[in-house]
C-alpha cells in the first residue's frame, strides 16, 4: 500500500505540477511578446487550463488517495472542485479580455497572477497538511493581493489592495498561530492524524479549542464572513472589475475547501464547538451582508455584500456538521461562483470606454437596449435572491434541509426571513431594468464571446433551476 | 530551564504587541508591515518552541516555510505601499478612506 | 290534472316575452315589443285561470320538482313548484293586473325611448313574481324575492338620469336587502333544524323546530321557533313595507306609474303577506312571533295612514294608504286571519291598482302634474277615470257591497276576536285606521275632481317651479346617498317621462305654454280601468264566502284552534247580505262615513279650513310632512354612519395602522438599520483591523472564559 | 374512470409556456400573428382543460389523470401531477379565464405587447401547475416562480405607482412564502424518519405530527396562504396591486391568483394539521368575519372603482376562508353531528369559482371603462348608461352578481356558507349575511355613481359603446355567471366525493 502510495505521488500532483511547469513557460514566453502580441499569452493560459483539466480529468481518482507523505491528498471532491476552478477561471479571464485591453490591464503579468492564484487554489484543494493549507492560502492570497492592486494607475485600487494586504496578513497570521496551538496540543500536522489525535486528547481540551477559535477567524476572513467581512466591500469597490470578479469566483471555492479540510476532516471531532461558532459568524453575515446591502448605490459594492450573505448560506451547510451539510454547502459554493461570475459579468458587458458601468443607475433601462441581456440578470438577480425556478433556489433548499436536519429550525426560519431582505435589493435591480427608462442612449459594445458566454450562463442559472439533478448528484456523488 | 509555557506567552505576548499595533497605529503603513513580521515571528516562536517539545521536525520545517512565505509577504507589502504613495503621496493610514459605507 | 308543462308554459311566457323585448328591442320595435309581451302575459293569464279552474273542479295538489339546482351535504335544493288553491289564486290576479298594466302601458308610455326596455322590464316581474307564489321550497321562494326586487329597482330608476330616481332605487334595495338579511337567517334556521328547505319537508318536521331552543345572547334561551320565524318577518316587513322597513315605498314613486299600480301596489309588496301566509304551519307555533307581526302590522296601518291626510302629491297619497293597507293585512296575519289577510291582499290588488292607474290617467291628463293644489274640477274632463277611481275609492274605504268592506270588515272583526298580546292595540288602530281611511281618499278625490279647476291659474309656475327642480337635482347629483333631497323632490316629483324624452325626441312641447286642457286618456288606458273597476266592485261579495269561511284555503293555512279568530266570525256567517247587515251593527262603517263627510266638509265646503288647521297644529303637521322623521334619523344613522365607520377603518386601519406602521414601518426600520449599519464600515484599515479582534475575543471569552 | 392515455395535465402546463416562448421569440414586429398564436394557444389550453371536466371520474376522492416522473433523486422530489375535486375545477377556471385576458388586450395594449402576452401565458401555465401539483416541492417552486410574470406584468404595464405596488406584492406574498418552505422541508425530514423520504402531499396528510408540530406548521402555512387570500390584516397589498395593475392582470389576479390561497388551505392546512386547525379555526374564522364586515365598511368609500371591487374580493373571500373553516366548531357545537362541514367546504369551493367569474367580469368592466377614458376614479364618471347602454347592462348584471343576487354564481356561495355557519353558530350566520347589505350597498352605490344619472362630463359624452371584441369577454362571463348561477349542480358533484373524503381526514385528529 505504501510504496503504492508513494509510486503514485507525482501522478496524484499531475495537474499541479503541470500547472506550474506551464506558468512558469508562460512567464518565459510573455517575456519576449511585445504588447501587439500579448494574445499569445492570452491563449496559451486558456490553453493551460484546458490542459490542467485534460490532465486533472485523466488522472481522475475514485477514492482517497494520499501523496507526498499525506502531505497531498486527491479526491473525487477535489478533481470536481479543480475542474470547477478551472472552468471559473476561464470565464472570467473570457470576461475580463475587453475590459483588460480596453484599459490597458492586458499584461502578462494578469494572466501569470491568475494562474499562481488558481495553483493556490488546488494545493487548498488537494491539501493533506496543516502546512499545504498555509502554501496553498498565501499562494492565492499573495497573488490576489498583486492582482487588486494590478491598475497602477488607480488610487482606489491601490487603497483596496493595501487593506486587503494587511487584514490579510493579520487572518493568516491568526490561522497560523491557531495552527501552531493545534500541532502542539496533538502534536502533527498531518490532517488526518490532527482527527485521531484530537479523540485522543478529547474534543473538550481547553488548548484545542483556544486553536480552534483561531483556525476560525482565518477561515471566517477567507470566506469573508462577518465581523471579518472588512475588507470585502472595499476590495469588491476598489479592484478593477476583473479582479473582483476573479476574487468573487475561485476563491470561494478555496474558502469552502479550506473549511472542508481543516473542520470537516481535521477537526471533525469539535463539531460541537465550531457549530456554536459559525452559527453565531453566519446569522451576523446574514443580518449585516443583507441589510447593509439595501443601502448600497454601487453594484459591486452590493454584490459585496450580498457575497457576504450568501457565505453566511454557506456557513449554514458546513455548520450542519453532516454529510448533507457540506454537501449542501459544495452546491450552494458552485452555484454561488456560477451566478457571481454572472453577475460581474454583466457589469463588464457594461462596461465600455472611460465607463465602469458599476452603479445601479448604469443598469436603467437596460431591457429597452437590450432585451436579451435584460432577461439574463434578470434570471441572474431572482437566481441571486433565491427565487425558484432558478438554481440558486435549490441551493437555499439544500442548505435549509441540512440545518433543520440538524434541529436547527430557528436558525432556517431567520434565514428564511433575511432573504425576503435580500430580495428587495434584488428587485430593486429588475426594477432599474424594466420599470425604467434609460438615462443614455449608448448600445452594448461587447464582443461576441462576452456575449455568448455571458449567455450561456444565464441559461445555466435557468436550466440548473429546472434539472438541478445535474450538480446535486455531482456533489453527492463526490461527498458520499 | 525554561519552560514550554514561559514561550508560549511570549508567543502570546508577541502576537497580542503586533495586533495591538495594527489596530492602535493610526499613521505609517510601514509601521503595519512590521506589526505583521512581528505577528508571524510569534507564530515562529510557537511553532519552534512545540517542535522542540514534542521532538517533532514538523514544526521547525513549518517555521522555515513561514520565514519564506514572510518575505514574500513584505515584499509584496512593500510593493503595494509603492503603488499607494504613487497615487496618494501619503502612506499615512488614516488617509485610506476613500471607500466607505 | 295539471301538466308541468302547463305550468313552465305560465312562467316562462313572461320571459320569452322579456328576452324578446329586452335583446331583440331594436329588431321588433315598440309595436313588436308591447305585442309579444302582452301576448306572452296573456298566455300565463290564460293558463293561470285554467289552471284555478282545474283545482276549483277537484284537480290534485300540484307539488313537484323541475330541476335539481344542487345537492349538498344531503340537503337538496330543488327548483318545483307547488300549485294549490292559494298560489293559483295569487297566479291568477298577478297576471290579471300585469296583463291590464301591460295594456295600460302602451298608451302611458307612449313617448319614452324606453318603450321597449320598460315592457321587458314587467314581463321579466311577472316572471319573478310567478316563480316566487308558484315555488315549492324556500330557495326557489327567495330567488323570486331577489327577482322582484331587482325588477323593482331597474324601475325605479328607470328615468335614470333622475338623481332623485336613482336615490330612490338604491334606497328601496337596500332597505329590502335589510329585510333578505333576516329572510336568509330565517332560511339558515330551517335549513339547520329541519334539514331541508323544502315546505312540505318543513312543515312535517315544525314539531322539531318548535322542540329546540336556541341561545343567541349568552344566558337568554329563546325559542328557536320564534327566532325563525321573527327572522322570516323581518324578511316580510322589507318587501311588504312595513314600519321601520317602510321608507323605501313612497321614494318608490319616482317610477313610472304602471310600476306603482303593478309593483307597489298589487303584487310585489304583497309577496310579504303571501310569504307569511304560506309559513302559517310555522308562525301558528309561535305567538311570540304573531303578536310581533301584529304589533308592527297595527303601527304601519294607523300611523302610515296619517301621512295620506297632509301629503299633497296624488301618487304619494295612493303610495300611503297602500302602506297603511298593507298593514291591514298583517294585522290579519297577527291574529290567525291568514285567509282574511290573502282575501284582501287579493281585492286591494284590484282596487288599488285601479287607483294608481287611474291616479296615471289624472296625470296624464293633467300633462304630467303630480301636484293636487293645482288640480280639481276634472270630473268633466275625464269621466271615465272619475268614475273609475270613484269606484276605487269606495271599495278603499269599504264601502258596504264592495269588494274592500268584505276583506276589510272580516278582518277587523277577527282582530276583534282576538286574544294575543297587542290585540286591542291592533284593534284600536284598525278601527281608527278606517276613518283614516276614509279622509285621505275622499281628501284626494275632492281635490282632484271637484272643486274649482286651479289648474287654469298654476299653470305656469307650475312648469317653472319643476324646471328649478331639476336645475337642482342636475346640481346637487350627490356622491353620498342623501335622503333629504331623495324626498325634497318626492314632493314635487313629477312623474315626468317628458323629460326622459326631452333629451331624446325633444317631445314635451305640449303642456309647457299657457294653461293646460285636461282631456281623458286613450282608451288602452281607460280599458284597464274599467277592467280592474268590475272586480273592485263585485269580486269581494262572491269569493268571501268560500275564501273566508269556506274550505277553499282547506290543507293550504294552517290555523291552531285558539287562534282560529275567523273560525270565531265566521259563527256569525250566513252569506254576504247577513254580513252587510251586521255590519251596521259595527261602528266601523260609520267611522267610514264620518271620515266621507269630514274630507267633503273640509274640501268642497270650507276649503279654507285645512290651512287653519294645519297652522294651528303646526307641530303635529311637521311630524306627518317630515313622515315621522324615519328618513332624517335613517340618513344620520346608517347612510352617514357606515360612511363615516368605513372612512374611518379605512384610513385608520388599512392605511395608518396596517400599511402605515405595520408594512412600510418595517421597511422604513430595515432602511434605518441599514444607515446605521453601513457607518460601521468607516473605512479605516485600524477599525477593520479592531473589528476582527473584537470577533477573535468574542469566540475566545465565549468558549474559553465559560 | 378516465379514458385519457396521454399526459394532459404536462400539455395544459407546457403548451400555454411553449407558446409564451415563442411569443418571445416573436417579438414585438411579428405581433400580428403573435395576438393569434397568443389567442390559439390559450384557447386549445382551454379546449384540453375542457377535456378534464368530461373525462372526471365523479365517483372518487382519489388523485386523477396522475403523472410520475423523477425529478431531483437527491431530495425524492418528484414530477407528480394530478388532479382531484378541488384541483380541476379551478384548472379548468383558470383555462377559462386567460383567453378571455388575452382577447381583452388584444388592441389595447401598445407597450411591448409580446412580452405581455408572453408573460399571461407562461403565469398561465404555472398556474395550472399549481393546481395540478402532487408534489409539495414542485407546487413551492411554481408557487414562487409565479410571482415573477406578475411582478413584470404589474411593473411594466401597470399605473403610476406600479413600481411601489408590485415591489409590495412580491415581497409581501414572498415573505408569506418562505415560512411555509421551512414547514415543508421539516415535515420531509419527518417522513425520512418514518422512513419513506418524499415531498409527497399525501405523504404530509398521513404524516403523524404533534400538536406543537402542527402549531408550527399551521401557522407557517397560514402566513402564506392568508397573504394569498388575502385575509385581514394581511391584505393590503391587494389594492394596491389592483388599482396599478393593467385591466388583464388584475383579472388573473383576483380571478385565479386569490384562489391559490382558499386552495391551499383545502390541500395542505386542513388535512396536514388537522389539531392545529382544530386548536386555531377561532383565529381563521374570526378574521375571515372581519374581512367580511371591516372590508365591506372600508369598500363602501372608496372613490376609485379599482379599490372599491379589490376590497369587496377581500370581502368575498373571506366567504372561503370561513366555510372551508367551520368544521371543528360543527364538530364542537353539534357534538359530532357533522351536518354542514361538507356545505361550508362545498360553499367556500363555489365561492372561489364564482368569484373568479364576477370579479374578472368587474375588471374587465372597469377596464372597458378605463380604456375610453383613463380614469379609474369614480368621480370622472356619472350617466355611462346614456352613452353605453349595452355596456351599462353588463355592467349592472355583474354588480347584481357580486352583491350575491340568486340566479347568479355570487349567490350560491355565500348562500351555502351562511347556511352552514349557522349551524356553526348564529352570530357567525348573522355577521356573515351583513355581506347581503354591505355588498348591496357599495356595489350598487358604485353602479349608480358610474353608470346611472345624468351625463357627468364631456368624457361620458363621448363614449362609444362596447365593440365587439368586449361584447364576446363580457357576453361570455354573463353566459358563465348565469350558468352557474342558475345550475351549479355539476360542480357540486364533481366536488363531492373530495369534499367528503376531505372531510373525513380533517375529523380524524392525528395526535
Amino acid at each position: 500500500m505504501q510504496e503504492v502510495v508513494t509510486s503514485f505521488g507525482m501522478q496524484a500532483a499531475a495537474a499541479e505540477i503541470f500547472l506550474l511547469t506551464a506558468i512558469c513557460v508562460i512567464l518565459l514566453v510573455d517575456v519576449f511578446l511585445s504588447d501587439s502580441k500579448r494574445w499569445i499569452t492570452y491563449g496559451l493560459t486558456l490553453l493551460t487550463l484546458a490542459g490542467s483539466a485534460f490532465v486533472t480529468v485523466k488522472y481522475a481518482v475514485d477514492g482517497r488517495v494520499t501523496a507526498f507523505d499525506g502531505m497531498f491528498v486527491a479526491d473525487p471532491m477535489g478533481d470536481v472542485l479543480k475542474l470547477f476552478s478551472y472552468g471559473t477561471v476561464a470565464v472570467s479571464l473570457l470576461y475580463s479580455h475587453d475590459y483588460l485591453k480596453r484599459n490597458g490591464l492586458f499584461r502578462g503579468e494578469f494572466f501569470i497572477l491568475a494562474l499562481v492564484a488558481l495553483l493556490g487554489v488546488m494545493v487548498m484543494v488537494s491539501a493533506g497538511s496543516l502546512l499545504t493549507v498555509y502554501l496553498g492560502v498565501e499562494l492565492l492570497s499573495l497573488s490576489l493581493y498583486a492582482m487588486v492592486a494590478f491598475d497602477r494607475d488607480s488610487g482606489v485600487a491601490a487603497e483596496s489592495a493595501m487593506k486587503y494586504f494587511v487584514l490579510g496578513a493579520i487572518s493568516s497570521g491568526a490561522l497560523l498561530y491557531g495552527f501552531s496551538i493545534l500541532y502542539g496540543v496533538t502534536g502533527t500536522l498531518q490532517l488526518d492524524e490532527l482527527a485521531v489525535g484530537v479523540r485522543e486528547v478529547g474534543a473538550g481540551n481547553l488548548g484545542l479549542v483556544f486553536g480552534l477559535a483561531f483556525v476560525i477567524v482565518g477561515i471566517a476572513f477567507k470566506f469573508g464572513a462577518v465581523p471579518f467581512h472588512m475588507w470585502v466591500p472595499d476590495v469588491y469597490h476598489g479592484a478593477p472589475t476583473p479582479v473582483t470578479l476573479f476574487i468573487g469566483s475561485a476563491p470561494k471555492i478555496a474558502s469552502f475547501v479550506l473549511a472542508i479540510r481543516v473542520l470537516a476532516e481535521g477537526l471533525d471531532a469539535m463539531v460541537a464547538s465550531w457549530q456554536n461558532m459559525l452559527i453565531a459568524i453566519s446569522v451576523a453575515s446574514m443580518i449585516v451582508g443583507n441589510v447593509v446591502a439595501i443601502a448600497q448605490t454601487n453594484l459591486k459594492r452590493m454584490l459585496a455584500y450580498s457575497t457576504i450573505s450568501h457565505v453566511g448560506f454557506i456557513l449554514l451547510g458546513i455548520l450542519a456538521g453532516t454529510n448533507d451539510g457540506y454537501r449542501a454547502a459544495m452546491f450552494y459554493t458552485l452555484t454561488y461562483v456560477i451566478m457571481a461570475v454572472g453577475s460581474f459579468g454583466m457589469i463588464l458587458l457594461l462596461s465600455r470606454e472611460g465607463f465602469e458601468g458599476d452603479q445601479l443607475e448604469d443598469f436603467k433601462g437596460l431591457q429597452r437596449k437590450s432585451p436579451w441581456f435584460a432577461a439574463m440578470m434578470m434570471m441572474l438577480m431572482f437566481s441571486t435572491a433565491g427565487v425558484p425556478p432558478f438554481v440558486g433556489f435549490w441551493a437555499k433548499i439544500a442548505v435549509l434541509g441540512a440545518v433543520v436536519d440538524v434541529g436547527l429550525v430557528w436558525l432556517a426560519a431567520v434565514s428564511v426571513l433575511l432573504s425576503v431582505v435580500a430580495a428587495f435589493y434584488y428587485l430593486r435591480i429588475i426594477k432599474l431594468m424594466y420599470f425604467d427608462e434609460p438615462s443614455d442612449t449608448y448600445a452594448i459594445q461587447a464582443d461576441g464571446t462576452l456575449r455568448t458566454v455571458l449567455s450561456a450562463n444565464g441559461l445555466a442559472v435557468l436550466a440548473l433551476g429546472i434539472f438541478p439533478s445535474v450538480l446535486l448528484d455531482l456533489c453527492a456523488r463526490v461527498l458520499p | 530551564m525554561i519552560s514550554l509555557n514561559f514561550v508560549l506567552m511570549l508567543g502570546g505576548i508577541l502576537f497580542a504587541l503586533s495586533v495591538a499595533g495594527i489596530f492602535l497605529n493610526r499613521k505609517n503603513v510601514i509601521l503595519l508591515l512590521m506589526c505583521i513580521e512581528l505577528m508571524l515571528l510569534a507564530v515562529n516562536f510557537n511553532f519552534i518552541a512545540f517542535a522542540r517539545q514534542l521532538g517533532d521536525l514538523g514544526g521547525q520545517v513549518f517555521v522555515f516555510f513561514i520565514l519564506t512565505v514572510a518575505a514574500a509577504e513584505s515584499a509584496i507589502g512593500l510593493a503595494i505601499l509603492v503603488v499607494l504613495f504613487r497615487e496618494r503621496k501619503s502612506i499615512n493610514v488614516e488617509q485610506l478612506d476613500t471607500m466607505k459605507g | 290534472m295539471i301538466s308541468q308543462s302547463v305550468l313552465l308554459t305560465i312562467v316562462l311566457a313572461p320571459l320569452v316575452a322579456c328576452l324578446l323585448a329586452g335583446i331583440g328591442g331594436k329588431v321588433i320595435g315598440r309595436v313588436g315589443a308591447h305585442t309579444v309581451t302582452i301576448a306572452g302575459v296573456a298566455i300565463s293569464f290564460g293558463l293561470s285561470a285554467y289552471v284555478l279552474k282545474l283545482l276549483l273542479d277537484g284537480a290534485p295538489v300540484v307539488n313537484e320538482t323541475v330541476y335539481t339546482w344542487l345537492v349538498s351535504d344531503n340537503i337538496r335544493m330543488e327548483v318545483g313548484f307547488l300549485i294549490d288553491n292559494l298560489s293559483a289564486m295569487m297566479m291568477t290576479v298577478v297576471t290579471f293586473v300585469s296583463l291590464c298594466v301591460h295594456v295600460y302601458t302602451i298608451g302611458y308610455m307612449k313617448d319614452d325611448p324606453g318603450y321597449q326596455r320598460f315592457f321587458s322590464y314587467i314581463s321579466l316581474f311577472t316572471f319573478s313574481m310567478l316563480m316566487l307564489v308558484m315555488s315549492n321550497n324556500f330557495l326557489q321562494l327567495f330567488f323570486g324575492w331577489e327577482a322582484v326586487g331587482v325588477v323593482s329597482y331597474l324601475l325605479i330608476g328607470f328615468w335614470y338620469t333622475r338623481p332623485s330616481a336613482i336615490f330612490a332605487n338604491l334606497k328601496a334595495f337596500l332597505v329590502n336587502r335589510v329585510g333578505d338579511f333576516g329572510f336568509v337567517l330565517g332560511i339558515a334556521g330551517i335549513a339547520y333544524y329541519t334539514g331541508s328547505i323544502d315546505y312540505a319537508t318543513v312543515f312535517a318536521a315544525r314539531d322539531a323546530i318548535a322542540a329546540n331552543t336556541m341561545e343567541i345572547f349568552p344566558g337568554v334561551e329563546w325559542q328557536a321557533i320564534t327566532v325563525v320565524c321573527i327572522c322570516l318577518f323581518i324578511g316580510a316587513m322589507g318587501k311588504s313595507a312595513q314600519v321601520p322597513l317602510h321608507v323605501w315605498l313612497p321614494d318608490s314613486m319616482e317610477g313610472p306609474t304602471p310600476i306603482s299600480a303593478l309593483i307597489h301596489a298589487a303584487t310585489m309588496v304583497t309577496a310579504g303577506i303571501f310569504m307569511v301566509a304560506r309559513m302559517s304551519p310555522l308562525f301558528e307555533m309561535s305567538e311570540a312571533a304573531l303578536s310581533t307581526v301584529l304589533v308592527i302590522g297595527a303601527t304601519t296601518a294607523f300611523f302610515m295612514g296619517l301621512l295620506g291626510l297632509v301629503n299633497n302629491d296624488i301618487k304619494r297619497v295612493v303610495a300611503y294608504s297602500t302602506l297603511s293597507q298593507l298593514g291591514y293585512m298583517t294585522v290579519a296575519l297577527g291574529v290567525s286571519a291568514y285567509a282574511g289577510a290573502l282575501f284582501h291582499l287579493m281585492t286591494h290588488a284590484f282596487f288599488k291598482a285601479l287607483l294608481f292607474l287611474a291616479a296615471g290617467s289624472v296625470i296624464i291628463g293633467m300633462h304630467h302634474e303630480q301636484d293636487m293644489r293645482k288640480m280639481g274640477g276634472l270630473k268633466k274632463y275625464m269621466p271615465i277615470t272619475y268614475w273609475t277611481s270613484a269606484i276605487g275609492t269606495l271599495a278603499l274605504i269599504g264601502f258596504p257591497g264592495t269588494s274592500g268592506f268584505f276583506s276589510k270588515d272580516a278582518l277587523i272583526e277577527a282582530v276583534h276576536a282576538a286574544h294575543i298580546p297587542g290585540a286591542s292595540y291592533a284593534f284600536w288602530c284598525v278601527t281608527l285606521g278606517v276613518f283614516i281611511t276614509a279622509f285621505y281618499s275622499f281628501r284626494l278625490v275632492f281635490m282632484t275632481f271637484h272643486g274649482p279647476e286651479r289648474f287654469r291659474e298654476v299653470a305656469h309656475d307650475a312648469h317653472s317651479a319643476h324646471e328649478s327642480t331639476h336645475v337642482k337635482t342636475d346640481k346637487d347629483a350627490g356622491h353620498e346617498p342623501d335622503v333629504s333631497h331623495g324626498d325634497a323632490h318626492g314632493h314635487h316629483a313629477h312623474d315626468d317621462h317628458g323629460h326622459a324624452t326631452a333629451h331624446a325626441t325633444g317631445h314635451d312641447d305640449h303642456g309647457h305654454h299657457g294653461p293646460v286642457e285636461p282631456h281623458e286618456s286613450p282608451w288602452v288606458v281607460t280599458l284597464p280601468l274599467i277592467l280592474l273597476a268590475i272586480p273592485s266592485l263585485f269580486i269581494g261579495a262572491f269569493t268571501i264566502g268560500p275564501m273566508l269561511f269556506g274550505d277553499y284555503f282547506n290543507g293550504v293555512l294552517y290555523v291552531e284552534e285558539a287562534h282560529d279568530t275567523l273560525g270565531h266570525v265566521g259563527e256569525s256567517w250566513h252569506g254576504p247580505l247577513q254580513f252587510i247587515v251586521h255590519a251596521f251593527q259595527a261602528p266601523t262603517i260609520y267611522l267610514a262615513f264620518a271620515g266621507w263627510a269630514a274630507a267633503w266638509f273640509l274640501y268642497i265646503k270650507r276649503p279654507d279650513l285645512p290651512g287653519v288647521i294645519a297652522a294651528k297644529f303646526s307641530a303635529l303637521y311637521q311630524l306627518f310632512a317630515k313622515k315621522y322623521f324615519f328618513d332624517e334619523i335613517y340618513q344620520a344613522v346608517f347612510a352617514r354612519g357606515s360612511v363615516g365607520l368605513g372612512s374611518a377603518l379605512w384610513r385608520v386601519g388599512d392605511v395608518a395602522l396596517i400599511d402605515g406602521a405595520a408594512v412600510n414601518g418595517s421597511a422604513r426600520v430595515v432602511g434605518w438599520l441599514s444607515g446605521v449599519m453601513r457607518r460601521l464600515q468607516s473605512g479605516y484599515l485600524y477599525h477593520y483591523a479592531f473589528a476582527m479582534i473584537i470577533g477573535l475575543s468574542v469566540l475566545l471569552a465565549w468558549y474559553v472564559l465559560r | 374512470m378516465s379514458t385519457i392515455t396521454w399526459p394532459i395535465l404536462s400539455v395544459l402546463i407546457w403548451l400555454p409556456i411553449a407558446g409564451g416562448v415563442a411569443m418571445l421569440a416573436l417579438g414585438d414586429r411579428g405581433i400580428a400573428l403573435g395576438r393569434w398564436i397568443a389567442l390559439i394557444t390559450t384557447a386549445v389550453t382551454f379546449g384540453i382543460s375542457t377535456l378534464l371536466w368530461t373525462n372526471f371520474d365523479t365517483t372518487t376522492a382519489s388523485m386523477q389523470f396522475v403523472e410520475e416522473r423523477t425529478w431531483i433523486p437527491l431530495f425524492n422530489s418528484l414530477y407528480a401531477l394530478g388532479v382531484d375535486g378541488f384541483a380541476m375545477p379551478l384548472i379548468v377556471l383558470t383555462a377559462f379565464i386567460t383567453p378571455l385576458v388575452v382577447i381583452a388586450g388584444w388592441t389595447v395594449i401598445e407597450k411591448k405587447p409580446a412580452q405581455y402576452y408572453a408573460a399571461f401565458l407562461i403565469l398561465e401555465g404555472l398556474m395550472i401547475g399549481v393546481f395540478a401539483a402532487l408534489d409539495a416541492m414542485l407546487f413551492y417552486v411554481l408557487w414562487e416562480a409565479m410571482l415573477i410574470p406578475m411582478f413584470i406584468i404589474i411593473g411594466i404595464w401597470g399605473g403610476p405607482r406600479r413600481v411601489y405596488a408590485t415591489i409590495k406584492f412580491f415581497l409581501y406574498t414572498f415573505l408569506g412564502s418562505v415560512l411555509m418552505l421551512v414547514s415543508l422541508i421539516y415535515m420531509y425530514l419527518q417522513t425520512c424518519d418514518a422512513g419513506q423520504c418524499s415531498y409527497m402531499i399525501a405523504d404530509f396528510q398521513r404524516l403523524p405530527l404533534g400538536l406543537n408540530e402542527q402549531l408550527f406548521i399551521f401557522v407557517a402555512f397560514l402566513a402564506a396562504f392568508a397573504v394569498k387570500v388575502p385575509m385581514w390584516p394581511v391584505h393590503t397589498w391587494l389594492p394596491d396591486a389592483h388599482v396599478e395593475a393593467p385591466t388583464g392582470g388584475s383579472v388573473i389576479l383576483a380571478a385565479i391568483m386569490l384562489k391559490m390561497g382558499g386552495y391551499g388551505f383545502l390541500r395542505f392546512s386542513l388535512p396536514i394539521t388537522p389539531d392545529a386547525s382544530d386548536t386555531l379555526d377561532w383565529l381563521v374564522i374570526s378574521l375571515s368575519l372581519i374581512a367580511v364586515v371591516y372590508i365591506g365598511f372600508v369598500a363602501l368609500v372608496q372613490q376609485d372603482m379599482k379599490k372599491l371591487i379589490a376590497y369587496s374580493s377581500i370581502a368575498h373571500m373571506g366567504f372561503v376562508t370561513l366555510g372551508s373553516f367551520l368544521t371543528f366548531e360543527l364538530m364542537r357545537v353539534n357534538s359530532g353531528d357533522m351536518t354542514g362541514a361538507a356545505m361550508g367546504i362545498d360553499g367556500a369551493m363555489v365561492q372561489m369559482i364564482s368569484h373568479g367569474l364576477i370579479s374578472g367580469a368587474m375588471f374587465f368592466c372597469v377596464g372597458v371603462l378605463y380604456d375610453r377614458v383613463h380614469s379609474r376614479e369614480i368621480s370622472s364618471y356619472g350617466g355611462v348608461v346614456n352613452t353605453m347602454p349595452v355596456f351599462a347592462a353588463f355592467m349592472v348584471l355583474f354588480a347584481m352578481a357580486n352583491s350575491g343576487l340568486p340566479a347568479t354564481s355570487g349567490f350560491v356561495g355565500e348562500f351555502l356558507v351562511i347556511l352552514a355557519s349557522f349551524r356553526a353558530d348564529f352570530w357567525y350566520a348573522f355577521l356573515a349575511g351583513l355581506t347581503l347589505i354591505l355588498g348591496a350597498a357599495y356595489t350598487l352605490w358604485l353602479v349608480k355613481r358610474v353608470v346611472f344619472g345624468p351625463v357627468a362630463n364631456h368624457h361620458v359624452a363621448e363614449l362609444k359603446d362596447v365593440n365587439g371584441r368586449e361584447l364576446l369577454v363580457l357576453g361570455v362571463l354573463a353566459i358563465a355567471v348565469l350558468g352557474l348561477g342558475l345550475w351549479p349542480a355539476p360542480l357540486l358533484d364533481v366536488m363531492r366525493p373530495t369534499v367528503e373524503n376531505l372531510v373525513q381526514q380533517i375529523t380524524v385528529s392525528k395526535l
